[in-house]
């Protein structure tokens, strides 16, 4: 996996590798090789993407309960990724973490997070020590349209911007917070409340990797010439269910015709008009092969041993009693 | 009377106190969809106004609902993941249950918060495993962990019903668990244990899903131990007085807990014991480890809570 | 004293009485009466009395740490209060909460509250439960310019915009957060942030209890109609410590000139000269005497009886085991 | 060498740290003037970079700590109110703590969270007196409660330099106590006891500034019994081992913990020694009642708090 997203055709592919990554991973929670469930980002990769594409390789991320789109775009091992989702001792996180906590730390992910909200005031802290530093390093923080009614999100948009963090908001609007569509959600709008903070905001295209890697250029601008924080709404939405959880469940909240009318606007398909049909056919069998290759890699990897289940529990090598006898 | 499961018992108590009492209501994310089973059915029978989707903002509609409980309203809030239950707890610590001493009686905060699926779930890890019972028993907030359907039903009536805030915590290990109900279900008092089976040599305590666990290990060692299997149901306020009754008989105490280990429930009823009740033996825990964390893969998510094995170990020691 | 705020002269007078009622209490804990000190309302009384003015008897109010002018301002008994503060079991909380926590739900007044933010969502909700009983009850939840920081709320400025609650924000913009200028602490605007939420907001003259009185009444208008949430920015200045321990720690954290400058815009000076010389000495005389009978009640009235200490613990009657033996 | 005071030494600690290590810093609210003792004359040496007064935004300047430590910072962080310690449980207990396991390892999260005035001010009423290092033992965090002015010193220093979250909880109660320094102050080791006064029939161990309450009694009780005071300084990870010791030679147990009762610190102290050490008399603790809220008024507040005379007779009646 090349580790640029430079051209229309890079974009794509990394597009196409969410896409079949989340596809792979689907038919493994349905084979019961990942437990738990997932939360798919099938629908919204041109956000990860396109906002990846303006990052140099050692600014930051921190990502969410739907997470996978930004731990790839941002240059994770999809053979890894995939072992960390199946459990294994090889995958990101030697299988600790699993789908919402997949980090890799050398590679500037600071983690998916499954507290709705709470990745943000670590990537502030992120951008603050990138700050005291002069690093010149941007920390990206991702999170939902229900995000936004956390407050320790908000509490972060007062600091990052008093404070002028090198922290863009990258709000991922996909219309639902689980089964709460926005209107009933949101009061104000997702820009006026960054705004109301001192953040500029803007609203662009989440179907687009390109009309959003320009406004997240702009902001990673802004961030390393030391005019702090921004705020970017991407208009997006989820084609599958909030998680796989709902195969089973059945909840209906979203009208047939919704999900109709934006699969037409599939991310991936706007990309793809932006290339050669056989840049398509190369990026999409290069995505196939390499997930095929994650998927044994990760179904032929170790399980952890049960003695060691609470290593890393402390920094410090400490270790408390068991719970038995 | 059919077989009653554990999640649809919570459901028709709801139900049966929502049609009671025009005061209750119901707050939650995707309550309306009754994702979590608890509401399931609700927002249609009563309406978007008794039954209401809140935004993810849990600090904010819960000490909404203490607001409303001061002006005669009795809410009931569902949290879709235990660790929520540290994100509100200066609401519900600091804020609703120190009311009614604060104003010097002047009022009184009957909310109630219910937990539908609190502990390991299974593969959904670190920040969604957590079981923090012990820490509102701490603080002193009313705390139910139900193990039978019968008795989920009967403590979240109650639990409505109290006139103080109530955490219900309904252990993910308990929702699937069905009970063949014979009488009509009915109000289950709060601080009040029961006592599943009757033993003479060792009382197992345990909390929650664990009783499950408790009663196959008795079961595993009948004839070879006699287990009383102690099922505290509240585990704040504990039904002590049912516990020294207990001891009384057995002399022998182990406890399954599915807490960490310092400060934990498990520890609560040790010193209890050993400070004023009959003890014939040192009596024994079995916990999950001290300041656990749930790791992702499953046999590392089942390794760091209390095993059966463990238990069945834990009455053999007590017994040397 | 008069439950009454529509005259001029009655503004003054309970302007007044809230001042003489803080210098009381500064007295009293000078001299050991009142334990654990106070945070001292001097300066800001015009907002208290202004918003209250606004309020029909029925409506209902959260309070802060400093709260002592609103409890006043909404109608509560002098004397109980200070008998409060002196912890004495004829306070109105029967000495169990203290300055902080001074509370007369009979006369809506549902609590101060020690916790910063804390208060907002406590009266959304009383505000909620009005709405549903269509009682008509409106709810003002005062706080303070560092209250405006605090995440909880925030998300209830949200929830209270959606769903269109009766319930009034009253930002008390003191310019300080105890060492805090505002400058440093609040990035964007008061009324900007509310206006992301979606909620009309207002800059008033702190000092001025007429100019608050109508800006109040048009909230409260707005609120009764059913058409949500308003908020209030009132420019005030406490014209003392954050809190009497400052007398002791001696902070210096605002600029000599800028106290003299205030001062001179003393909410009761401002009043008083909308009134006659006459009216106003019988409201300082009225408030005197209040105020001294206020003492005299309170010191005289009993301590409460250790044994008692967890009365009233829980409202079901319940007790816990004790803590010894 | 002169009397130090706790506070003093608690302040120079963190003067000692910010000039030995760059990459320690200080947030809170008023610390650059040094309000609450702490922090005072920091800024005015270090500048506002490195003691940096935030909003009232606790929950985002907790977690914003997190991510400064994940990337190679060493924050201090200072609450004003105890019972922030239940706002920020989520950023603590659920964010910080669990990353390292969580990422497999990838990180260490060296935040240190101080608590200048935890428990009863006197007069600060419900919200402001509590003191909730006992949640803080429970989900497994390194917390520290030092006694003593040199350890508050040499515990802040190792609280700093653990690359663990650490919590210091700085008593009110202790904060004005001055103590003889005869030797140069050094770090004191996070996980061990300390035995301030030997002893033979009973073993009181006291918690934070209650240690000076057991010396008191201690000595009451002179030529009558004789008290071993055992200051654990750590409440989690706890010094069992010294525990066990000491209990080898007194075999009788008392505990005072300014925690309410049920799941607090004394009651995992109890639980511990009964399952697995020597006693042979039941053990007894004196702590907050259950649930407890401190009443405003003087004389209610002191009720609600661990008394001398209470543990004087706890002593007597394990001795009986
Ligand atoms: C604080 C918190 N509350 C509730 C949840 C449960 N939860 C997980 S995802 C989710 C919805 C998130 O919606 P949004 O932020 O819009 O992200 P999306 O799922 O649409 O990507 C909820 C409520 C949580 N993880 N954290
Ligand atoms: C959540 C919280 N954090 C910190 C404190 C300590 N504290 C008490 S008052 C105060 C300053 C409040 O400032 P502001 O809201 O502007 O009100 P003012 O004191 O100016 O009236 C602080 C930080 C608290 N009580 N609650
Ligand atoms: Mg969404
Ligand atoms: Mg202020």
């Amino acid at each position: 996996m090349t580790r640029s997203l430079n051209t229309p055709a890079e974009l794509y592919g990394r597009m196409r590798l969410i896409r079949e990554f989340e596809e792979t991973a689907l038919r493994l929670v349905k084979s019961g090789d990942i437990v738990g469930g997932i939360h798919p980002y099938i629908g919204e990769e041109a956000v990860a993407v396109g906002v990846c594409a303006a990052l140099a390789d050692d600014d930051l991320i921190t990502s969410t309960h739907r997470g996978h789109g930004h731990v790839l775009a941002k240059g994770a091992d999809p053979a890894r990724m995939l072992a960390e989702l199946a459990g294994r001792t090889t995958g990101l996180n030697a299988g600790r973490g699993g789908s919402m906590h997949a980090a890799d730390v050398g590679l500037g992910i600071l983690g998916a997070n499954a507290i709705v909200g709470a990745a943000a005031p670590i990537a502030a802290g992120a951008a603050w020590a990138s700050q005291r530093a002069r690093s010149g390093r941007v920390v990206v923080t991702f999170f939902g349209d229900g995000g936004l009614n956390q407050g320790v999100l908000l509490e972060t948009m007062n600091l990052a911007s008093l404070w002028k963090l090198p922290v863009i908001f990258v709000c991922e609007n996909n219309g639902y917070a689980t089964t709460m569509p926005i209107s009933t959600g949101l009061a104000g709008s997702a820009v006026a409340r960054a705004q109301g903070f001192g953040i500029p905001g803007e609203t662009v295209d989440g179907m687009d990797a390109v009309d959003i890697r320009s406004a997240a250029a702009a902001a990673v601008e802004r961030a390393r010439a030391g005019a702090g924080p921004s705020f970017l709404e991407c208009l997006t939405y989820r084609f599958g269910p909030h998680h796989t959880m709902e195969q089973r469940i059945r909840l209906s909240y979203r009208p047939a015709e919704e999900v109709e009318r934006w699969r037409l606007r599939d991310p991936l398909v706007i990309q793809a008009a932006r290339i050669t049909p056989q840049e398509r056919e190369e990026a999409d069998a290069r995505a196939a092969a390499i997930l095929a290759a994650a998927r044994e890699f990760a179904l032929a990897s170790p399980h952890p041993d049960p003695a060691d289940a609470l290593d890393y529990l402390y920094a410090s090598g400490m270790r408390g009693r068991g719970g038995e006898g | 009377m059919a077989k009653l499961s554990y999640a649809k018992a919570l459901n028709r108590a709801l139900r049966d106190e929502l049609t009671r009492d025009e005061s209750v209501c119901v707050l939650g994310e995707d309550v309306g969809a009754g994702m979590a089973q608890l509401t399931l059915g609700l927002q249609a029978q009563f309406g978007p106004g008794r039954v209401m989707d809140t935004p993810i903002s849990e600090q904010a509609f819960t000490s909404l609902a203490t607001g409303a409980a001061l002006c005669g309203m009795r809410p009931v809030i569902e949290f879709q993941i235990p660790s929520l239950l540290f994100l509100v707890l200066e609401q519900i610590a600091n804020q609703a249950h120190k009311f009614p001493l604060m104003t010097g009686g002047q009022v009184a905060v009957p909310v109630t918060y219910v937990v539908p699926g609190s502990g390991s779930r299974e593969g959904w890890a670190g920040q969604h495993s957590d079981h923090p019972y012990s820490i509102y028993a701490h603080v002193g907030v009313t705390t139910v962990v139900p193990a039978m359907p019968s008795d989920a039903y009967g403590l979240l009536v109650s639990a409505i019903r109290s006139d103080d805030p109530t955490v219900v915590f309904a252990p993910a290990g308990a929702m699937g668990v069905r009970e063949d109900v014979t009488r009509d279900l009915v109000p289950v008092p709060i601080g009040r244990a029961r006592i599943h089976r009757a033993g003479t040599d060792v009382t197992c305590v345990a909390v929650g899903h664990l009783v499950h666990e408790a009663l196959a290990a008795a079961g595993e060692l009948a004839g070879e131990v006699s287990v009383e299997v102690f099922d505290p149901r509240t585990v704040y306020p504990f039904d002590w007085p049912a516990l020294a009754d207990s001891l009384e008989r057995t002399g022998r105490l182990v406890v399954m807990d599915d807490s960490n280990r310092s400060c934990g429930l498990a520890g609560e009823v040790l010193a209890s014991a050993a400070e004023g009740m009959r003890l014939i033996a040192p009596p024994a825990r079995v916990t999950r480890p001290d300041g656990s964390v749930l790791p992702f893969a499953l046999g590392l998510d089942r390794a760091v809570q209390p095993a059966r094995a463990a238990l069945v170990s834990a009455i053999r020691s007590v017994m040397k």
